[in-house]
């Protein structure tokens, strides 16, 4: 990997100054990142200058919406003129790769800056009010204590490593964290943003540490409601769902125009309910609730980058996250397939080798 | 009926479960082939609507739980959308989901032809996501509950008996059964019980009360108002909007397959934004954040019933029920329209009058 | 299952292979469970997944997929995309220990006859051993 | 317009009404929504039967009819002819097939009975979801172009040219041999290389490049008939290969002769190497071992006192003749050592040949002459041709059948042909069977004057639902499948689609459905069968 840049202890301030030289030296028309809202809270941006740009908060420990969902929403007509600086995490860019897989975005013109990931905390906690302590202790994660209060998703993330970023933000030796290259064009901006700063690379001990952590999280999120055995399980854990579909509307993967869930494809005619509600004495109202999960997972489970996104919107803190990541991971380990691993990679679903899978069907 | 209606008072359970074991009966008599109300879900932690038929799953029945989670009026229309069938449904919700359930079938999502509906006093709910959570778990919520949603705080048709038959109770009142309608008259008989007793206990308390609200509506939301008013007050209220439109999924009267602001949300080419984003240094993502409100409120503000299913839905912590409310209130009066009051009133946008509209000084507003 | 009730199951055969084979066994006056209900597509592509998972969550004790060996697709390569939308639902329903023998896939020619009763007799006595599927009583789905 | 819903139940002479109690089932489908009539007949499908049924549609105004007889497999067409007659469209009929699938197939004369009311009334549900299709035809062009002016194109052009029906031939060849040119109704391209290929089976536009010039030719059908090559000694890549005394066998044993001049006098040593370049290639050629043996009888007679020797691996030598000609080579006395050839080494007069034994060893030999008998490879620019005309193509290069038993001379691409060793190595004789067929296959499917009828039952795409993400495009075997660049949906070329449905469960959006066959109608069919 090409050389990285030293860019201090100081987090997140060191990765502001980053941003900030990388924009002033890059040529980027425009940079996508994390910034403050008028009203004091955090969401995605596109800024083009300095003056009368919101506070940049690259990399900001929420995801108030997932950027791969906002880059194909806008990408999706053809790519962007100009070279854009596009800083997310590793499950953003991940999703944002599946979708372009799926010719729903472009990726054109974006230069990714990604990050050794520590996970995001809950939506609900911008919305309860932002305590900026909290900011300067995660950026500790690195030693591999886990951080409190971080989402299921996050905690059990062992994808924290972006796969196909320009630039990552990464642990270093001794405290002190890296700006390092993941492509060429990535080598190009780090010299000429920083020509002088000390050369540093990841810290494979840091990585390791973290590692750990996210296996024994990873076990432990997953041992509890994520868990199911089978349809009773099931209907326990979707019991509570209001069937309002934030879940499919917050994935970065679910990009149909109308949600063949709620189509009127869906929809059972009372004379065929009937015949239901004579057999099982009752009927739930809406129904369909199971079906939609699992049929969802049908459709995304390949792609699914457990970013946790659909948990952090459900209203009635159903652990969508969890399930789809179990499914997702089983589905996907049985292709051997990684989404977002690399753009080239065809779907599983739009794909097949001749000699694959023989146990099926014989 | 123009003397006021008489009602048949309960024995037995107390509050809305009393309606539980009549419900059973008029199932068995067969004068009924279901009913609709919300029964624990298997997780014992939420309640869903369900259609019964079988009478014995009515032991899991809670006609009033202490939280929404799904509408009366949705759950209603994924039943009926498509017509009836001819099976007849005894309906129990709330009034603001009633309300609902009426505003959806003046717009062909709901059939009310074989439906009775059944409404009684409501004390409100308490948010469902901390609810959800747990930190909630009130065993009934009362009257007077300060845990109730602020949208419900506000309720000025908490009481409203727009169903065919209207189960008043509150303030420890005895339970007391009040059919509207013939239908609602004809599910008594059903549930075996006769119209005797007076009802005008039961209307003093609830008209004290619904003025008492009303008091509170107008201040609070006028207070919101003003919080509120201009471009820039109105976006601090939207701020920690994500634009994920759940407000819109969970709303009873937004019944598009696809939301119109779905769609728009991909019409503007990667190009377009960079231009938009130039001309102000910074543009915000997702776009359009205030015009879907907005645009949200010009579809569904004549309808909206108040009912807080957004405000419970949004992930963001967004007063969002609090904001349509303190518009729709407005747009409705300007049309002397209460959303769901009135089943024959026609929805204001699909009728007019010759003169309307004016205001005090004859002027046309 | 409880009782001496028989599993309820679904067939997808395709038109060229599977139900040419099921046409045959018929031909052939082999006898079969009755209990079975065959929906003929053209290929065995078409069917897909949301049909399995409704048929499972409707109620169906078991739903078997049938179409040409690999290699012998009437249109040329559809069963192999068959295949992986297999694999994948099986995955997701053993994820969710779901009970994924319910959803099996079989190649059958048009000259299998007795293979295709085989497979579906042993696919029944399989869902005899197991309990009714308990989708169809359940009130929450 | 409410349905009026025809129900017929053939009796099949006794076939069905053995073991269904036709008498109970009739009851037990009136009331079915839509029905108008449940009737039972002896025979549907004789004359008098289907004349009885067309009637029947005619005389109720049936809107939709159900037939539950036979396998559809058997009776469809039949069916559907008697719907035309009555004035119905025969998309609107369904058939319940409780000859095959129940009554042959259930003991028990009951259940028999109750499957079969199931699937009638599955049909039922699924047929009054149907829509009327339209019956599809285009106009075709009856001619034909050949790429390849060898063996199996001239075969292939000789059968179909004529009167009615003119064949293009082009070939990278300037000259293009007189069997073709002197065909009446040929048209020669030589020197000419296909360029683009546009349209589809019927209507093809073939745009032809020869030097400096361009041209375009219509035409309604193609026909791969690029051949194959032997392999060279480079592909082979056996060391010391270059050695001077080392030939590979050619195809016309007249260019051995000088190599057979300049052995020495004596009893000089020829060695005839099998399978050279075999594990290059990785298959078996199939069609060597019966080249070098009959080049070994040339020799005996053109080089009398030349000792023979063989160096070979498996002898592959299928067909009638195969193994007479085996026998006669061991009858003249040639010396057969099994061995894989591993390297070559001029030494001195003589070369040297390493090979490696079945059991690993190393053995060696010498010769004053090697003659390499090369294994088969797809033809120069055979690659680019398939890439142009988007066929599929095995792992080897060779062009890949449509179905090796059942359409060994169709290719991935509707109206384009493969004949010839254009699909693999053949010998003379398979190459003109090929071609032969494959002519025949064109005759049959391409009549001069005749329209073309195209699968009514396609795959239609929901504008409104599309996202253009090209799922459908991915999966799809035929390419019939289109994007829109303007409306950025995918749309359905209908004169190519075969209607698999293959897309439809490739689509998320369920935005692609196949008519007669959409989800609503496919769902509706399951809830009455397994109610």
């Amino acid at each position: 990997m090409a050389r990285g840049a030293d860019i201090g202890t100081e987090m997140p301030k060191a990765l502001r100054e980053a941003v900030q030289r990388l924009m002033e030296t890059g040529g980027f028309e425009g940079t996508f990142t994390l910034a403050r809202t008028p009203g004091g809270g955090v969401d995605y941006f596109l800024s083009t200058k300095e003056e009368g740009a919101p506070e940049l908060l690259p990399l900001h420990p929420v995801m108030p919406n997932h950027a791969g969902r906002l880059l194909r929403e806008m990408t999706l007509g053809g790519a962007m003129r100009g070279k854009v600086l596009v800083i997310t995490r590793p499950c953003e860019l991940r999703g944002f790769v599946e979708i372009v897989k799926r010719l729903q975005g472009c990726l054109d013109n974006l230069v990714f800056l990604s990050v050794v990931c520590g996970g995001v905390f809950p939506l609900s906690m911008v919305s309860a009010g932002w305590d900026g302590k909290r900011t300067e202790e995660y950026w500790a994660y690195p030693d591999g204590r886990p951080v409190q209060g971080l989402r299921p998703a996050c905690q059990g993330c062992t994808e924290f490593i972006p796969y196909t970023a320009d630039l990552v933000v990464a642990p270093s030796a001794n405290g002190h964290w890296a700006l390092t290259a993941g492509s060429e064009e990535g080598g190009r901006l780090i010299e000429r943003a920083f020509p002088s700063a000390p050369a540093a690379e990841m810290d494979p001990k840091a990585l390791e540490a973290m590692a750990v952590a996210r296996k024994a999280g990873r076990e432990e999120v997953l041992s509890h409601e994520a868990d199911v055995k089978g349809l009773s399980d099931l209907v326990k854990v979707f019991g509570r769902c209001i069937g309002c579909h934030a879940c499919s509307k917050a994935c970065p993967i679910c990009y149909c125009t109308l949600c063949t869930f709620e189509s009127s494809r869906m929809e059972d005619r009372m004379e065929q309910s009937k015949g239901q509600l004579e057999v099982k004495g009752g009927i739930r109202a809406p129904a369909g609730t199971v079906l939609f999960h699992i049929g969802r997972m049908g459709h995304m489970a390949v792609s699914c980058v457990a970013c946790g996104c659909c948990q952090d919107v459900c209203p009635v803190g159903i652990p969508v996250s969890l399930l789809f990541k179990k499914v997702g991971e089983a589905v996907q380990a049985r292709f051997e397939y990684v989404p977002g691993r690399d753009v080239k990679e065809a779907l599983p679903i739009n794909t097949f080798q001749p000699m694959e899978f023989k146990e099926m069907g014989e | 009926m123009s003397e006021a209606p008489r009602g048949a008072t309960i024995q037995g359970e107390e509050g809305p479960r009393a309606l539980v074991p009549l419900l059973a009966r008029a199932l068995e008599k067969g004068t009924s082939d279901a009913v609709l109300l919300p029964l624990r879900t298997p997780g014992q932690d939420s309640y869903a609507f369900v259609l019964v038929k079988d009478p014995r799953l009515l032991r899991q029945a809670d006609p009033l739980p202490p939280v929404q989670t799904v509408t009366g009026g949705r759950a209603l229309s994924s039943l009926t959308r498509h017509g009836g069938g001819g099976v007849r449904i005894l309906a129990v919700m709330r009034p603001c989901e009633a309300r609902g359930a009426i505003e959806l079938s003046k717009l062909g999502q709901v059939d009310l032809k074989d439906v009775t509906l059944i409404t009684m006093d409501c004390p409100g709910t308490v948010p469902l996501q901390r609810f959800a959570r747990g930190d909630l778990r009130p065993s009934a919520v009362g009257f007077a509950d300060q845990d109730i949603r602020p949208i419900c705080q506000v309720c000025d048709l908490s009481c409203a008996a727009v169903g065919d038959l209207h189960l008043g109770w509150g303030e420890g009142l005895a339970p007391i059964l009040i059919p509207m309608d013939e239908r609602g008259a004809e599910a008594l008989l059903a549930m075996g019980l006769r119209a005797e007793s007076d009802t005008s206990e039961w209307r003093t308390t609830v008209s004290s009360r619904s003025q008492e609200r009303r008091e509170r509506r107008e201040e609070r939301l006028g207070q919101l108002r003003v919080a509120s008013s201009g471009l820039d007050n109105l976006m601090v209220r939207l701020d920690s909007c994500i634009n994920c439109h759940n407000c819109m999924r969970a709303c009873p009267i937004c019944y598009c397959r696809v939301c119109a602001f779905d769609i728009r949300r991909q019409e503007r080419s990667a190009n377009e934004v960079l231009d938009l984003a130039k001309a102000r240094g910074s543009m915000r993502l997702p776009m359009d954040t205030l015009m879907f409100h907005l645009g949200r409120m010009n579809h569904m503000s004549l309808n909206c019933v108040s009912c807080g299913a957004c405000e419970d839905a949004c992930p963001a912590g967004v007063p969002i029920a609090q904001l349509f409310a303190m518009v729709s209130d407005r747009t409705q009066s300007a049309f002397k329209y209460r959303a769901g009051m009135d089943r024959q009133q026609r929805s204001p946008l699909i009728t007019f009058l010759e003169k309307e509209l004016e205001g005090e000084d004859g002027q046309r507003c | 299952m409880s009782g001496n009730e028989e599993p309820r199951v679904l067939g997808f055969l395709c038109n060229w292979c599977a139900y040419a084979g099921a046409d045959l066994a018929g031909v052939s006056r082999l006898q079969l469970p009755a209990n079975f209900r065959v929906i003929r597509t053209m290929c065995s592509a078409r069917t897909e997944p949301l049909f399995l998972f409704k048929a499972l969550l409707g109620g169906m004790d078991g739903v078997l997929v049938a179409g040409c060996h690999p290699g012998d697709c009437h249109y040329q390569r559809g069963n192999y995309f068959t295949r992986r939308r297999l694999v994948m639902v099986q995955e997701i329903l053993k994820a969710l220990n779901m009970e994924h023998e319910r959803v099996r896939l079989h190649w059958v020619s048009a000259s299998e006859c007795s293979l295709y009763q085989k497979v579906l007799t042993e696919f029944i006595e399989d869902l005899k051993g197991m309990e009714r599927n308990a989708a169809r009583d359940e009130v929450f789905l | 317009m409410n349905a009026r819903v025809g129900v017929y139940v053939c009796e099949c002479g006794n076939n069905i009404s053995d073991q269904v109690d036709i008498a109970a089932l009739v009851p037990m489908l009136e009331g079915a929504p839509g029905v108008v009539k449940v009737m039972s007949h002896r025979l549907l499908c004789s004359k008098e039967g289907q004349e009885f049924l067309a009637e029947e549609v005619r005389k109720e105004g049936l809107t939709h009819l159900v037939v539950a007889a036979c396998s559809p497999r058997q009776h469809l067409p039949t069916f559907m002819e008697v719907c035309k007659r009555g004035g119905l469209n025969p998309y609107l009929m369904q058939m319940a097939n409780i000859r095959e699938q129940c009554a042959w197939v259930t003991s028990d004369r009951h259940e028999a009975t109750e499957k079969a009311a199931r699937m009638i009334r599955a049909a039922i549900a699924r047929v009054v979801r149907q829509a009327p299709l339209p019956e599809r035809e285009v106009e075709a062009n009856p001619d034909v172009i050949i790429i390849g002016g060898g063996l199996s194109g001239t075969v292939t052009a000789s059968m179909l040219a004529g009167p009615e029906r003119r064949v293009h031939v082009v070939d990278r060849n300037p000259t293009l041999a007189v069997a073709l040119t002197s065909l009446e109704g040929v048209e020669t391209h030589g020197g000419c290389e296909v360029e683009a290929v546009r349209g589809f089976f019927g209507n093809f536009e073939v745009e032809l490049a020869s030097k400096g010039s361009r041209q375009e030719v219509r035409v309604g059908a193609m026909v791969v008939c690029t051949g194959s090559r032997a392999t060279t000694l480079q592909e082979m890549g056996y060391p010391g290969s270059e050695a001077p005394h080392v030939v590979v066998l050619p195809q016309d044993l007249e260019g051995l002769r000088p190599y057979l001049d300049a052995l020495p006098s004596g009893q000089p040593k020829v060695m005839f190497v099998h399978c050279a370049g075999r594990e290059r290639v990785g298959y078996c050629s199939g069609v060597c071992c019966l080249r070098s043996f009959k080049a070994m009888r040339w020799m005996v007679e053109t080089a009398p006192n030349a000792q023979l020797s063989c160096l070979h691996q498996d002898i592959c030598v299928p067909g009638r003749d195969g193994e007479r000609e085996y026998q006669g080579i061991l009858g003249i006395g040639a010396r057969m050592t099994w061995g894989r050839l591993t390297a070559l080494a001029q030494q001195g007069p003589q070369v040297t040949v390493s090979f490696r034994r079945e059991d690993g060893s190393i053995g060696q030999d010498a010769a004053d002459l090697v003659i390499l008998v090369p294994a088969t490879v797809p033809n120069h620019g055979a690659r680019a041709l398939i890439d142009i005309i988007g066929v599929e193509a095995g792992p080897a290069g060779f062009v890949e059948e449509a179905h090796p038993m059942l359409e060994p001379v169709s290719t991935s691409v509707k109206g384009i042909y493969v004949a010839g060793s254009a699909s693999g190595p053949r010998d003379g004789r398979a190459t003109s069977l090929l071609s032969l067929a494959a002519a025949a296959q064109i005759a049959a499917e391409l009549r001069p004057g005749k329209t073309l009828r195209l699968e009514a039952q396609t795959s239609q795409v929901c504008e409104a639902l599309c996202t253009g993400c090209r799922n459908c495009m991915t999966v799809c075997t035929y390419g019939a499948i289109e994007y829109d660049l303007v409306a950025q949906t995918c749309r359905v070329n209908e004169t190519i689609c075969r209607g698999c449905g293959n897309c439809v469960a490739a689509c998320p959006s369920e935005a692609i459905s196949v008519k007669g066959a959409t989800y609503q109608q496919i769902l509706q069919e399951i809830k009455e069968a397994v109610r």
